[in-house]
């Protein structure tokens, strides 16, 4: 919210508003309806996941033993790390310290790139060991248990979705990052950092409902 | 037509006590919805005419509190149909039990064709013989989609899945002939995917079972898969393919394309069937048609053979049966 | 999120200029006039009108395929074309219809126009997301229509696994990839009015002074959040299970089909409610207008529509009676399924209310409201009758179904629209269409369709299973008769079409306020200035301040 | 940073301090909330270790939401918002489940 804003920090009203503070309401209330979409849209795959475990619990254990949970662990890690350095740029933009705030935000995409490497690798080993089932002419190392698929290919659409909303996310920051970089910037558009924070936390969040519903819950008998 | 021409039947025929169960149950909530909509359909009628402007009304509020009206338009209709909710669940519950002495008919459902299993072991393609005065269990299953079993007569329809069984039970009363369907769209031909339900006296059922199961049905079992495995696409009179026709192939004597002549009888359509190449025929027609081996069980390969065997010297393959 | 910005946005602000002035500035649509100030305007009216053309088109598609589809069927032996054209034709009329037509038609339409107007806004929250979601729709529409081009799709509208998967082979990845984009437009426009409604409503213009089509649309956007996602999963698996077999629907690897038709059901039973709670919206204005009368039980109306679409997210699996599903969630949905109908109620009867003591002019959008209210009551008790389980059992999937949801999708949606068009026509446009024209068509509509669907009624209870292609003969009277009903319904959709492109040249010049309606929309000009307002509108003490109020309509707003 | 932390004035140390507190303190009670969760699936001491990883989830979801995304200091409006989504997905998995746990 616009309390505690440092000077010469603020918001330019766009014609279609009276005033600022209904804008920077606007803003943010759009930006949490739009999170509301992604939450049921994630919730539907976990559903799904939910009941391929009710339905096949041996086969489903089987799978997710076979990802990577150390991987996993660790992207979640990352994740967080850039969670921090959201809310810090956050507050630099309150603060009015741009050039930290900058640098916030770079960090926040190095970590969100980060995270991706990671997961490209993990994707690829899971293809050296044969963990692709989707892959028509590949031999799956679970044949045995057919409905080991289902989970290990919800894996992939869940996981790739999410990549996706985080390769998504990080183009946008570094193009906000490059007019964020600009004089003036502040004093026209610090609420463009604080609903952006809310999409980026709202993907860890994903990434943090995700990780033991995937990786760690199914481990279990 | 005359008044009992069937396209002038506005119900349809119930043979099962559950069926008129069901029947009561519309025509009673029918009744509601008349007594639920009528008096909008005049009120709105009557305000209409009554408060067109420049009429003479009195327009002078009522003075009745809203709130109470809004309360009682809620829940009074709302409790009305909750009785209808309550009555339909019971029949509902009592349809999803089936009596345990009754006699388990196995269904399989394919794109586009029934099989129904007697307990006997006789079986049966798209049509159903069934005793009445006895309650029926069907036990389906699909092959491939999701097809939905449905006999308006009994008032009943369940979906058949491709990956667990569902059940339908009912006790026919009424000797005769009915629809069957399917009911969940299945593809192309998902309109043709049906046939008739018979039911029969009990004595006429083990007479059936005995004599017409074994023999008589078999032909139409044949035809139902003659269309099932798309045959009649390309071999039927009139098709664009022009593959050769069944009139009087059956036992006659057929020259193939390196001079020799065969006849054909049941081991050699059967063969030709599951090895359309070998055989070439004469007549330089081009080989398009593709092996069924391991498509068509053996079962069934013997009753689209018996399909061709009584197919008539002219004409098509529906009168094979008629 | 938002657009850039302009700091001189006050500035524009025009002294008032009576409405009489020759020297005002040029409306909406005649501010600029080359294809770019069309294609990239935020305008949210021009986009409205953007997307009333693009739908009145998608609606010509679905209405030949039905055409199609009616012609086959006047026959019992599918002589006139082949079953696999049949159902091509179906599923193309489905698909069009439901998320090309009836998803976007209200909203994107009047909804998008009329909300700011009615709030007292000088746009949307969201302009640029405005004009995104009508090229996300044209997207998602170019995919579908290269699938129908292509060769079309025969899978039915709800793309049930595994035919949609395994088994079909016309061109579904296409339609799907389309239906899913679709979706997108759907959730963009959905959250442009909730954010609209809750932050730019005029000062003084309270929740309890919003006009009822404002609350429907409110309660329509909510459905479009919560809803839509669903459907774009279940369809992003659908289509990785298509491409890539996944498994989770597909049977042959454990997957469960059911599971799809839950996730599918979980978007598409308050779907319904998309395209059917606009349409309550603009028979809530075009009543009160009509019978001069403040709408009655405005408070009532106004809960019950967020009723609905809250209620309709808990009976979905009534549309999954016999499909399988547990018996005590068939017993479950079926018992919530009831509590639908008392929102609808407290809808329906109020309307009544309304007109009770007034003081009625039976103009154009008035017949088309009146012919609605017929309509929904009788779909809407007719959705009890597959709501009751014994009933279901029967009547599932037959053309009792099909009757049921074309009485609320056309007799509800399809005449409510019309009704708006009709009632808004001065506003959109600036011209008067020709009334004795519009009532003719309204009449001809409602017999037209009434003789088209009433008979699928009867058909369905005696058993005749819809998406058939052929059926048995005792059932062909009364599909001609359905089919000669269906003759009269396409000349009165045609009409409007002629009378009303052709008023746009040649039609009175309209006032600002035709009907003597009220509502912040009719206090500006007819068309709208670029910014709606020439200066902020005043908002008046009560919704529907109309000239015949009951007393207690009256303690309401104490 | 605006520039190295040491050559910050003591004003602005404790204003950054004062900013950046709660964040660092919240990514702190994360990962310690994650190390149960990793170390639970690790090890899966006890068949119920499935219900204590996903209490500790929904404590690091309220977390985020109530803190990193600041929902605590949002008016009601907002925070309807922020819950509605997953009143919505209670509806989703609970009614289904009507069906699955039932057959």
């Amino acid at each position: 919210m616009s309390e505690g804003l440092a000077e010469g920090v603020g918001v330019a009203r766009a014609h279609q508003f009276e005033t600022v503070a209904q804008q920077r309401q606007a803003a943010t209330l759009g930006i949490w309806a739009w999170l509301i979409t992604e939450l049921l849209l994630f919730s539907a795959l976990f559903l799904v996941a939910l009941i391929t475990r009710i339905e096949h619990p041996e086969a489903t254990v089987a799978a997710a033993r076979h990802l990577k949970f150390w991987i996993g662990a660790t992207n979640t890690v990352v994740l967080l790390c850039s969670s921090l350095t959201m809310s810090m740029a956050i507050e630099f933009s309150r603060m009015g310290w741009q050039r930290a705030m900058v640098r916030a935000l770079l960090a926040t995409a190095a970590l969100g790139s980060l995270f991706l490497v990671l997961k490209a690798y993990e994707y690829y080993a899971d293809w050296e060991e044969h963990m692709m089932p989707f892959l028509a002419h590949r031999p799956f190392a679970l044949e045995e248990t057919p409905a080991a698929r289902l989970f290990v290919n919800l894996y992939y659409v869940a996981t790739g979705l999410h990549a996706l909303h985080l390769f998504t996310g990080i183009a946008l920051l570094l193009g906000m990052t490059w007019m964020a970089a600009k004089a003036g910037f502040l004093a026209r558009h610090q609420n463009w950092i604080e609903v952006y924070g809310l999409y980026w936390h709202f993907i860890d969040l994903v990434w943090i409902l995700a990780f033991p519903i995937l990786y760690v819950v199914n481990r279990g008998p | 037509m005359t008044p009992d021409h069937p396209a002038l039947q506005l119900w349809p025929v119930a043979a099962s006590a559950t069926a008129v169960e069901t029947d009561e149950l519309i025509l009673a909530f029918t009744v509601l919805t008349l007594v639920l909509t009528v008096p909008v359909f005049i009120a709105i009628t009557w305000f209409a005419l009554r408060y067109r402007e420049g009429s003479e009304a009195d327009r002078t509020p009522s003075g009745i509190r809203s709130n109470l009206i809004e309360i009682s338009w809620m829940l009074i209709p709302f409790l009305l149909t909750l009785v209808f909710f309550a009555w339909g669940a019971k029949l509902f519950i009592q349809s999803k039990n089936p009596p345990p002495d009754a006699m388990v008919v196995e269904v399989i459902g394919r794109q586009w064709m029934w099989k129904f299993q007697h307990p006997t072991g006789q079986s049966e393609i798209n049509d159903l013989h069934l005793p009445i005065g006895q309650p029926i269990k069907l036990r389906i299953i699909s092959q491939d989609v999701i097809h939905a079993l449905y006999i308006p007569a009994v008032r009943m329809q369940i979906d058949a899945l491709p990956d667990r069984y569902t059940q339908m039970w009912f006790k026919a009363d009424k000797v005769g002939t009915f629809h069957l369907y399917c009911s969940e769209y299945c593809g192309t031909d998902h309109s043709v995917m049906g046939g008739k339900v018979t039911f029969m006296n009990p004595g006429d059922y083990q007479d059936w079972l005995v004599h017409a199961g074994a023999q008589q049905g078999k032909v139409a079992s044949g035809r139902a898969l003659y269309q099932a495995y798309g045959c009649a696409g390309c071999h039927e009179p009139g098709s664009a393919v022009r593959a050769p026709g069944f009139a009087g192939l059956f036992g006659s004597q057929v020259g193939l394309a390196d001079g020799r002549t065969v006849t054909a009888d049941a081991a050699w359509l059967r063969e030709k069937i599951l090895n359309p190449n070998g055989d070439r025929l004469a007549g330089g027609g081009k080989q398009v048609m593709p092996s069924f081996a391991g498509r068509i069980p053996e079962q069934e390969l013997g009753l689209l053979v018996d399909f061709i065997r009584s197919y008539p010297a002219t004409g098509h393959a529906a009168e094979a049966t008629r | 999120m938002s657009a850039s910005g302009t700091i001189e946005g006050a500035a524009r602000r025009e002294p008032h200029v009576p409405e009489s002035t020759i020297g005002r500035k040029p409306d909406y649509l005649h501010a600029e006039s080359t294809l770019r100030s069309w294609f990239f305007t935020t305008d949210h009216k021009r986009i409205a009108i953007l997307y009333l053309t693009s739908i009145t088109g998608f609606f010509v598609i679905g209405a030949l395929a039905a055409g199609v589809v009616r012609l086959a069927l006047i026959v019992p032996n599918g002589a006139i074309m082949t079953n696999d054209t049949y159902n091509k034709a179906f599923t193309i009329h489905g698909v069009v219809m439901v998320w090309f037509f009836l998803i976007p038609s209200i909203p994107a339409t009047f909804g998008n126009f009329l909300i700011p107007l009615m709030i007292g806004a000088k746009d949307l929250a969201f302009p640029k997301l405005n004009l995104t979601s009508w090229y996300v729709f044209m997207g998602g529409a170019l995919f579908t229509l290269v699938a129908v081009v292509l060769g079309g799709v025969d899978t039915g509208w709800t793309f049930y696994a595994p035919l949609s998967t395994a088994f079909s082979n016309s061109w579904v990845l296409p339609a799907l990839i389309g239906v899913t984009i679709v979706g997108f437009s759907s959730i963009l426009t959905g959250l442009n009015f909730v954010v609209t409604i809750h932050t730019m409503r005029a000062p003084g213009m309270t929740w309890f002074k919003l006009p009822i089509f404002v609350w429907a649309h409110y309660a329509t956007s909510l459905i479009f959040l919560l809803a839509t996602p669903v459907i774009t999963t279940a369809l992003v698996l659908l289509i990785a299970e298509r491409a890539f077999h996944v498994g989770v629907f597909d049977p042959a690897f454990g997957g469960d089909p059911v599971l799809f038709q839950h996730l599918f059901w979980f978007y598409s039973h308050p779907a319904v409610y998309i395209m059917v709670l606009p349409g309550m919206g603009v028979i809530s204005e075009i009543v009160p207008a009509f019978a001069r009368k403040k709408l009655f039980g405005y408070r009532f109306v106004a809960y019950a529509s967020i009723g609905l679409a809250s209620v309709t997210f808990f009976v979905w699996g009534h549309h999954m009676f016999v499909n399988g599903q547990s018996d005590l969630a068939s017993l479950v949905f079926s018992a919530l399924s009831f509590a639908v109908a008392v929102p609808s109620a407290v809808k329906v009867y109020n309307w009544t209310a309304t007109i009770h003591k007034g003081s009625l002019r039976l103009d154009t959008p008035m017949l088309y409201a009146m012919g609605y209210i017929g309509l929904f009551v009788l779909g809407g008790l007719t959705g009890l009758y597959l709501a009751t389980l014994a009933i279901n059992q029967h009547i599932h999937a037959t053309y009792f179904v099909v009757a049921h949801f074309h009485y609320i999708m056309v007799g509800g949606t399809v005449l409510a629209f019309l009704g708006g068009l009709h009632f808004w026509w001065p506003k959109f446009t600036g011209r008067m269409y020709s009334e004795p024209w519009g009532r003719v068509s309204a009449v001809l509509i409602f017999l037209g369709f009434n003789v088209t669907f009433f008979p699928q009624f009867i058909l369905g209870y005696l058993g005749m299973p819809r998406r058939y292609a052929t059926y048995p003969p005792e059932f062909q009277l009364l599909n001609v008769l359905s089919s000669a009903g269906a003759t009269i319904l396409a000349a009165g959709y045609l009409f409007p079409m002629l009378y009303l492109v052709y008023s746009l040249w040649f039609g009175r010049k309209a006032p600002a306020n035709p009907w003597d309606a009220r509502g912040l929309e009719w206090e500006t000009a007819s068309p709208p200035p670029t910014l709606n307002f020439e200066r902020p509108p005043e908002v008046p003490r009560i919704p529907y301040d109309y000239p015949i109020q009951a007393t207690e309509a009256k303690d309401q707003h104490r | 940073m605006k520039s190295p932390l040491a050559r910050l004035s003591p004003g602005d140390r404790a204003l950054l301090w004062r900013h950046l507190r709660t964040p660092v303190l919240t990514f702190l009670a994360l990962l310690g909330l994650l190390g149960v969760i990793v170390a639970l699936g690790a090890t899966q001491p006890f068949a119920q270790a499935w219900i204590v990883e996903l209490a500790v989830v929904a404590l690091m979801v309220a977390l985020i939401l109530l803190v990193s995304m600041e929902v605590r200091r949002e008016p009601p409006l907002i925070r309807l918002f922020s819950g509605i989504g997953f009143f919505w997905v209670c509806i989703m998995i609970g009614m289904t489940l009507t069906d699955y746990l039932a057959r």
